[in-house]
């Protein structure tokens, strides 16, 4: 069967949600991947939006992370102040699924400028809740294309931190959230060396080289030893991202 | 008391320049009509407040009435960015404007202090971020109990909050469901509050369901009634969010000309939020979502 | 996930001896079931928290099950004293008790600390009161903005929670309407949670109107269904309170005799709530109040 | 037309609430008082009880502060979160009402103990929301029978502030309230010198003296100058304790 980088990237991505209870829903590709994890492989999978819900069961793809189809049908409506202080913060939340516009090799996001903080060059939109997610889920997902612009040897600024500088930084941070765990992109996988915590590409996609992702990453980035091939979308994942999640293709083509 | 005056003159009597404005709604319940009301009466120097900016904000920055943002996530949800605003920020036009910038969860904090008028609001979040190296209002404290650290943010308390609703008595009892965001905590937090429902009711729709009501007239100064006044944002169970508009915004905002053009027709060129509506009639229509009522309660008369 | 047990079950395999328990509920939704299979399961050493011990604390105090009262008001309201209370603390009968004694809004502000996982919450009271003297958790410090003072409470973590409601789905999401105290609160802040229901529901009712629901499944581990598990506290919409039983109990609990004989045939006289409300039938059915139904209102279909 | 010191004290409390926007109700008297000031000249006075509700327009005389009949028809019915953070902090309500079991020449009220805190001659039933009610609202007025064990020189324990030492001691406290304004009794009222802050008494009762005034104060209390006479209850009062609020007597006989 056909299908498009993003489609297994998105099929990727939700694979990684297995056995999770309760996921933080991210805008963007987060939000068509948590979707699609509950509507295959994981139907008892919580879907928490930092709008104020809890249980979402979505009729349609969320248009927004605010859609009011994630409100009809849900367990739980909220006032966020709730939804951060007895949800994110009580430590309820297994997973945080988050975007980057900009990701270094040990895992930290920013999504707040490029170039100087005063004088920025671009100026992305900013946290949202992802300063707070990164630190109160107990493992972060990240899930953003791979190119050598976002891919970065050190972000301009740390919005959402990772492994700060590698080794034990984190840990000294003294927080819930052990970070990010997984970086699910349209070539590879990365996930996190034990010991650095430095990324290493653990699976490449179907008929990706390693001088493809090498290409895109702005640092020179290593390999695990047991390198695997990510598995193809299946006909049922394919069929639910194109027949129900995005008919339009805005997040997968 | 009866509250319910027109827009025109509610922005007239409780917005004025200079006034630090918070016109809150997640997503939901985003109140356009007082964004264009606000323009059209070209006010200045406005600090504008709100969790994600949003195109309502866009525009308003756009127009010129804003001097400072207080925010956590200037993006277009679902589309990417907000082009007035990265256009004030980089480049100062049509001019610059002062940032002040926290994330969701620490602004939800500030009106959370604002709201019970503590001087502080402790919150597990900022670690190992650079933010707090941006912003000075960004604190960490250590714990009166055991030796934890936390950070603390500090009061938000604007002078006007304005706040869309599904429904209002005269007297401003105000009941919202859905995502109701921060609608609570920004009304208590402000010193003027402003109310904008979808549907007038009596009060004995309102005292029917007491544990619906989230803004107790006693706190509001005034209620205009503005169907349609969210959109393109949306109000539960009675429209949808209008996403194509989201996704014409990127293309509209691109450049500040055909911004400028599109304020100019649907801003400066009407005199109210009926005219706005009478034209976008069309649209709106296709906006009705299908019914999903909740199950009745029963609270019992005790007598 | 089915979690629906029998009492027996619930309070065996959640609530052991030396824990700390919070049976809350203000005045309304007083969960005297759960207490009684507690002091049925002679059940030792317990830290009881709640902000008005009430009759039901006072039972279980006659009873022998407390060890330390966590309270911000220990009076029958309405009516005078709590004897059994009294005697424990000024006679040491059955045992002596210790007190750990707060204010109404201190104790909520414990709940809330406990449930949101903070170090301590900040509150505007007890400046001029002897409180702080007698209890070293209120502490005054410095605001990290500015010079104000203001006093700490520490957060409360009960081990187990027991909350009373009119209905819940079989995993537990649970909803109530009228006063909800510190329900929710309590439920977050607590290791283990069981929920009692008036009404078990179907998971649609439920998700007909998710912003009644206060307590979702997620943090509950037993539901237990048991209509009027209030009794003689009252259940919004469903029976009210039996305020006579409340003044009987000031007789009833003068004398340790009394009272001892009122728990041999009330509580260790019976097997279960069942049995309780069979005994009860004629006087319950008196408590039914009359209708007054809330508004039903549209949460819409988006699809 | 006959009535009784406690109907007199009730009506005569009723009456200091004329003029007051929001009222947080305290249980017991101030309940009753509260309730008929409601329904004779303050229509439009707003109740709020700390049971969590704003609003209340109880269809009877409420048994307890957290009766169902305050909820049903009410404004709004809340948590005691929001109650106490939102309303009473945020300095929302005019006038507390309150009870004491022991009140000093400064309007300090004691509900705690008698005698030693570690060791009472009577446990009483503490707070509640007394101690916090007692600094945020904007005034205080307390209302008890007068007696020589309730009227004391110096509480056993403060419960509630009231003007503490006296003189300019509460300034220094910096809360919002100003404290106590007027103690009525089913003798008197008595209120406090600008100056001094202790307590005076500036009505009595129809048909009280001021012999028995002091027979049931435990200090050496002052009368004001321009001392009056506390007009009678109207039959319209009466008929409102009678019939509607206290049909048996509990509180008014």
């Amino acid at each position: 069967m056909n299908y498009s980088q993003n489609e297994l990237m998105i099929a990727a991505a939700a694979r990684e949600l297995q056995g999770a209870r309760v996921a933080f829903v991210g805008v963007g590709l987060p939000n068509i991947v948590c979707n699609l994890a509950q509507r295959s492989h994981s139907p008892n999978l919580e879907l928490v939006y930092e709008a104020g819900v809890f249980g979402a069961r979505p009729a349609r793809l969320p248009l927004s992370i605010g859609d009011p189809t994630i409100v009809t049908g849900a367990v739980s409506a909220m006032g966020m102040a709730d939804l951060f202080q007895l949800y994110l913060q009580r430590g309820l939340i297994d997973v945080g699924f988050l975007g980057a516009a900009q990701i270094d090799k040990f895992g930290n996001i920013n999504t707040t400028v490029i170039g100087d903080y005063q004088k920025p060059k671009v100026r992305l939109p900013g946290s949202g809740g992802a300063a707070e997610i990164a630190v109160l889920c107990e493992k972060i997902l990240v899930i953003t294309r791979l190119n050598k612009r976002a891919f970065v040897p050190r972000v301009d600024f740390i919005t959402s931190p990772g492994h700060l500088e590698g080794g034990g930084a984190r840990k000294k941070l003294n927080v819930r959230g052990r970070g990010p765990e997984a970086v699910i992109t349209d070539l590879c996988i990365l996930r996190f060396a034990e010991d650095t915590r430095e990324m290493i590409v653990t699976s490449l996609h179907p008929n990706v080289t390693r001088e493809k992702v090498q290409e895109n990453i702005g640092w020179e980035v290593r390999f695990a030893e047991a390198l695997k091939i990510t598995p193809e979308p299946t006909e049922r994942e394919l069929e639910l991202i194109r027949d129900e999640l995005d008919p339009h293709g805005l997040y997968s083509r | 008391m009866n509250k319910v005056i027109s827009m025109q003159h509610a922005i007239r009597e409780f917005v004025h320049d200079g006034d630090t404005v918070a016109i809150e709604g997640f997503t939901h319940l985003i109140c356009f009509a007082a964004a264009h009301e606000i323009i059209r009466q070209r006010k200045q120097d406005l600090t504008l407040c709100r969790l994600t900016p949003d195109m309502i904000y866009d525009q308003m920055i756009a127009a010129g009435v804003c001097k400072k943002l207080v925010f956590s996530y200037a993006g277009n949800p679902g589309v990417g960015s907000l082009q007035a605003f990265r256009r004030a920020v980089e480049k100062g036009e049509p001019r610059s404007i002062e940032l002040d910038e926290f994330s969701h969860f620490g602004l939800v904090a500030r009106y959370l202090a604002g709201a019970a008028r503590l001087p502080f609001y402790p919150l597990k979040s900022y670690s190992g971020s650079d933010l707090p190296k941006v912003n000075s209002q960004i604190r960490e404290m250590q714990s009166p109990f055991g030796d934890e650290k936390i950070f603390v943010v500090p009061p938000l308390n604007p002078d006007v909050a304005i706040l869309h609703a599904q429904r209002a008595d005269e007297n401003g009892n105000t009941q919202i469901w859905g995502l109701t965001g921060v609608q609570k905590e920004a009304a208590f937090a402000s010193q003027r509050v402003i109310v904008v429902v979808e549907e007038l009711v009596s009060e004995s729709v309102i005292r029917a369901d007491p544990n619906r009501t989230m803004i107790p007239g006693l706190i509001v100064n005034a209620v205009v009634v503005e169907p349609f006044g969210a959109h393109p944002s949306y109000v539960q169970g009675m429209y949808d969010r209008d996403n194509a508009f989201y996704v014409e915004w990127d293309t509209i905002s691109r450049e500040a000309a055909t911004l400028n053009a599109w304020l100019d027709e649907w801003v400066y060129g009407l005199n109210s939020r009926a005219e706005y509506v009478e034209k976008m009639r069309a649209r709106l229509e296709k906006l009705k979502p299908g019914d999903a009522y909740a199950e009745p309660i029963n609270y019992g008369a005790y007598t």
